[in-house]
């Protein structure tokens, strides 16, 4: 299916909850209501047209005024990709959890949630991942200063 | 110990000592005698070690230390591990900590008091001097479990308990391969298995029957389980258990382990020589070539060869896991090694 | 039963074969090198030491900029009016005198942009590897220091290499 | 394997330092004796905020900085990264630079499957086959330094050229190279693979089912292992993979359940040789050219976003890419293949044994430095 096809079928199917598409865009998007993202997660990977059932990238982008977590999809069968983003309040972040669609999500949210504070609702396990469990701060904010010690270490 | 006690008459009023001083002294000589060189074989092997893993790798291995292909290599480690610190980790527990190196190496040491190493090199003739081997052989296993207890380190706990079962199951199968050898002779002595070789290759066990030719590959099998060497090193499978059993060790009492491990080789390629390449005899019969190379030469060159044999299969092959380890002792080697007692027996009475 | 005396069989097989592989690789020659007293030559494109001719260097800044680890550091003054005009050996005009030029090896991650972004090439990496110090700060060569040394008391220690 | 769990569990911790977790991972086993009846691993002990640093620094100098992920395949990392700007850029190169990327990508492919089957052997035990991985591995180093300067991070794709051209005679000794290599993988095959202590420790272990896979995010060989035929080279073909002939191996499961670490194994093994087929065909394909030829003076990409995946030698390496029109990239996030693999150890390694746990660990060849970024 190409990009088009695929906004067009998720338009139709969700309709205003799909806030923006992008289908000829170097990367084809659409911009998701945060609300919508597991119906919309669930439609992709189940619906036959589509089947995405490979996950390849979840990660957070902070842009100042909001911060957006990006869903790169690729189906395996119908050897397609469509990103999906999903637009969130910077103060508090916060958006269901994909886990139980692509297993996978469970590391990628973890670690969105350890550089930007992304609270996934519903994860199983939303523990920091890269940073020690008790780091301050999220590292890929943009406004995020480096502290200058943690734990009387020097950083 | 005879021979050693007649050199020692030549000391200058060795009647006049007190009695007890020479009663033990004889015991004592030999122990440092061979003690002595246990160490000098040990340090030997090792370098040797080095160099065929080296040679199988392309590479060289050490060259530097004492110009020759840098054959004092293994003596300066020696050294530099006598000088290193004795580190014991705060809680372990201490006693059994410090002892189990010394444990370790006493069953290899022992041993060899039975071993023939020539026509009148040993140091006792027992008459059950298989057995004594086979006994005093597995004092090791105690040693081990001591130190991965004591180390009170996990992987040390789990080393231990891998070498305890291990070493166990594999008594069985090569005490049975030993039998195959004990049944012709009638003797444990280990100097009567000898003699019952005399005469040149044609007589050695190995290749009197193929049923011995048999066991002699499952006594080396269950031997270099034995000793914990490859294919059979789960104890201290480096990418498993760090080091097993002697992860925590440093400086002495490690070289007291790694000394152990080398002097269990040369005991097992001691064993094996013995029952089955003929010990210290000669390799063709004297009738045909008048015996030139002294008897404990020729044994060591046969101990040698059992040894490189261990180190060929070390560095070509990889590990096996527990349940294998253990699948082969018990429904591999076992069910072998009795049919093959059996089939010596039946030869034995029906021949 | 039969699987059984297959899996012995095809284990004795297989481990005879390795065996036979080994043995051979045991009268191979040898590939290494016996380090200090064999030296490999390094290609020409090694990429190892930065080493600054500090003759040429017209003091721009360009591999400060480059540099992805800021392992580089330049101080500059213009040169006065009154001073003789001295060019680069590629006919460069100098117009700037470099005070210091400080490059940090223990920081450097031998990318070689530096070496890219250098108008009159005068930033080379060199071949030169075995250069371990037992202090962090002796990684820090400077290279500016003998130009002033015309205007300076010479230093005792120069530690460029 | 039916294990019941009831007994007590002794907690094992596997690192962060341990000859055989590749880096520093640590793995929390629970164990019930030799039994794992958990495995959870801690990763982040290699972080140095990589998506943070690249924000800092302009588009060219970020190419060193990729480097440094996947260090035993650093020509591949540094390639996805250069072909992403490229496409956002809209940069075409030459027919000369497009060949000599591939002819540098995959041998470097084939150095880094040589590290993952040496120490592989290394995991399972057999301390030779590593040397012999490496013996070759330097050869290919030597032909790296020759053309770059460079042993392990090369920095030598750069965005819309590469850093130096082909030395003369380069194609010569590549050639001599790959005739002299292709024995060698028989070689190992003999000493290693076909080994049936090798086979028994490491058929049958692991399995990992091809939905689990694909659930999983697991891409690359470990995929394929499982029988899953995707290869981003085939699949979204880049560089003009295309052009080249060349087969994706995929596990058969010869010697015991699909998706087993031999299996994923042998899939690297059967990738090297192709990865020579590939070569061949490229150095065939090389015409003169200038390497610098569209070298843009400025690197800077118009806003946008963009993702670019390209197969390395551990799965499919992804780079998404915001840029707001300046000369830095306002976000870069990686899709790390060893990652999306390792969130899957949990589910594998569940009730096997220790000796397993190394086994698997070692088949999913992950380079830490890349899961921690």
């Amino acid at each position: 299916m190409t990009p088009q096809e695929i906004a067009a079928l998720i338009t139709e199917r969700f309709g205003s909850r799909i806030l923006e598409s992008k289908p000829d865009a170097i990367n084809p998007w659409s911009a998701v209501e945060p609300a919508a993202i597991l119906e919309v997660s669930q439609f992709l990977r189940a619906d036959d047209r589509l089947s995405m059932d490979h996950l390849e990238l979840l990660g957070g982008v902070d842009y100042k005024d909001r911060i957006e977590v990006v869903y790169v999809l690729y189906s395996m069968k119908h050897r397609h990709r469509y990103t999906l983003k999903c637009r969130l309040p910077r103060e508090a972040p916060v958006i269901h959890t994909v886990e139980s669609v692509w297993a996978v999500a469970n590391w990628h949210e973890r670690e969105a949630y350890d550089m930007f504070g992304i609270v996934f609702d519903g994860h199983s396990d939303l523990r920091r991942i890269l940073c020690p469990d008790d780091w301050e701060g999220y590292p890929l904010r943009k406004d995020y200063k480096a502290p200058k010690s943690y734990r009387d270490m020097p950083v | 110990m005879e021979s050693i006690a007649r050199l020692l008459q030549f000391i200058p009023r060795y009647d006049a000592l007190p009695g007890i001083v020479r009663a033990l002294l004889p015991v004592l000589v030999s122990c440092v005698v061979i003690f002595a060189a246990l160490a000098i074989a040990v340090l030997f092997a090792v370098w040797l070690e080095r160099k065929v893993s080296a040679h199988i790798q392309d590479r060289l291995g050490p060259m530097y230390v004492g110009g020759w292909h840098g054959w004092a290599q293994t003596l300066a480690d020696a050294l530099k591990l006598l000088l290193k610190e004795d580190i014991v980790p705060a809680s372990a527990d201490r006693l059994l900590y410090k002892m189990a190196p010394f444990i370790v190496f006493l069953g290899a040491f022992a041993a060899f008091v039975v071993v023939p190493f020539g026509a009148s090199s040993f140091v006792s003739d027992l008459n059950i001097g298989v057995l004594y081997i086979v006994a005093v052989g597995s004092l090791s296993v105690i040693g081990i479990i001591m130190a991965g207890w004591a180390s009170n380190n996990k992987y040390s706990l789990y080393g231990g308990m891998r070498a305890a079962a291990q070493i166990i199951s594999y008594e069985i199968p090569s005490t049975i391969a030993i039998m195959t050898v004990i049944i012709p002779v009638g003797s444990l002595s280990m100097v009567d298995i000898v003699n019952a070789q005399k005469g040149g290759i044609q007589h050695w066990f190995l290749f009197r029957n193929p049923f011995i030719f048999l066991a002699f590959i499952v006594y080396f099998i269950a031997s270099l389980a034995e000793v914990n060497r490859t294919p059979f090193d789960i104890p201290e499978a480096e990418s498993e258990l760090v080091a097993g059993y002697h992860t925590e060790y440093s400086g002495m009492r490690f070289a007291f382990f790694f000394l152990a491990e080398y002097a269990n080789m040369f005991l097992v390629a001691s064993v094996a020589t013995t029952l089955f390449l003929g010990g210290w005899t000669q390799i063709i019969p004297a009738s045909i070539v008048p015996q030139l190379v002294p008897g404990p030469i020729l044994f060591f060159l046969k101990v040698l060869v059992i040894i490189f044999l261990q180190m060929w299969l070390r560095w070509s092959l990889p590990r096996l896991r527990v349940d294998q380890l253990m699948y082969l002792s018990w429904k591999v080697l076992l069910p072998i090694s009795l049919v093959l007692v059996l089939s010596v027996g039946w030869l034995a009475v029906y021949w | 039963m039969l699987n059984y005396f297959k899996n012995l069989g095809l284990g004795s097989v297989t481990v005879l074969k390795s065996m036979g592989v080994a043995w051979r690789h045991l009268f191979t020659r040898s590939v290494t090198l016996q380090y200090p007293t064999e030296k490999w030559t390094m290609p020409e494109r090694s990429r190892a030491r930065l080493f600054n001719k500090i003759e040429d260097c017209i003091g721009c800044g360009q591999c400060v900029r480059a540099c992805p680890t800021n392992c580089i550091t330049i101080k500059t003054e213009k040169r006065g009016k009154d001073e003789p005009e001295i060019f680069a050996s590629d006919g460069t005009a100098i117009k700037l005198r470099t005070l210091t030029y400080d490059i940090d090896m223990a920081l450097c991650c031998y990318c070689g942009l530096c070496t890219f972004s250098c108008p009159t090439h005068c930033l080379t990496m060199t071949g030169e590897y075995e250069y371990s110090v037992y202090d962090k700060d002796e990684h820090i060569y400077h290279f500016a220091e003998d130009k002033l040394a015309t205007s300076k008391a010479p230093k005792e220690k120069v530690e460029i290499a | 394997m039916e294990v019941d769990y009831s007994g007590d569990v002794m907690t094992l911790n596997m690192g962060p330092q341990h000859p055989s977790t590749h880096g520093v991972l640590r793995l929390e086993l629970k164990t019930d004796g030799e039994i794992v009846a958990d495995a959870i691993p801690h990763i982040g002990y290699l972080h140095r905020c990589f998506e943070k640093h690249v924000e800092n620094v302009d588009y060219p100098a970020v190419v060193p900085y990729t480097d440094r992920m996947d260090y035993c395949a650093a020509m591949n990392m540094e390639l996805g990264y250069v072909l992403a700007v490229e496409k956002l850029m809209g940069i075409q190169v030459n027919n000369r630079v497009r060949c000599i990327r591939i002819i540098m990508a995959e041998l470097d492919r084939i150095a880094s499957h040589l590290i993952a089957a040496g120490t592989y052997g290394n995991d399972i035990g057999s301390f030779t086959p590593f040397l012999w991985c490496f013996r070759d591995r330097e050869t290919i180093l030597d032909l790296f330094e020759e053309t770059c300067g460079a042993r392990l991070l090369y920095n030598y794709n750069w965005i819309g050229g590469l850093m130096y051209d082909l030395k003369p005679g380069f194609e010569k000794r590549l050639i001599e190279f790959i005739d002299y290599f292709e024995p060698q993988v028989d070689k190992l095959n003999t000493l290693l693979s076909d080994n049936y202590i090798f086979i028994k420790r490491t058929a049958a272990v692991g399995i990992l089912s091809p939905e689990t896979a694909i659930s999983y995010g697991v891409t690359g060989p470990n995929l394929r292992g499982s029988g899953v035929k995707f290869d981003v080279r085939k699949d979204e073909p880049y560089l003009g993979y295309q052009d080249i002939d060349f087969e994706i191996p995929v596990g058969k499961g010869e010697y015991g359940p699909l998706g087993s670490c031999w299996d994923r194994y042998m899939v690297r093994i059967r990738e090297v040789k192709e990865s020579c087929k590939i070569i061949r065909q490229a150095v065939a394909q090389l015409t003169p050219g200038d390497v610098h030829e569209s070298i843009p003076k400025r690197v800077k990409p118009p806003a946008g976003d963009i993702y670019m995946r390209t197969e390395c030698p551990r799965g499919e390496l992804g780079y998404y890419i915001v840029s707001d029109g300046s000369l830095k990239p306002y976000r870069l996030k990686v899709k790390s293949p060893c990652f999306t693999v390792m969130s899957a150890f949990r589910e594998v390694s569940r009730g096997t044994m220790i000796s397993d746990v190394v086994a698997i660990l070692g088949s999913f060849d992950i380079v830490l430095g890349e899961i921690d970024r």
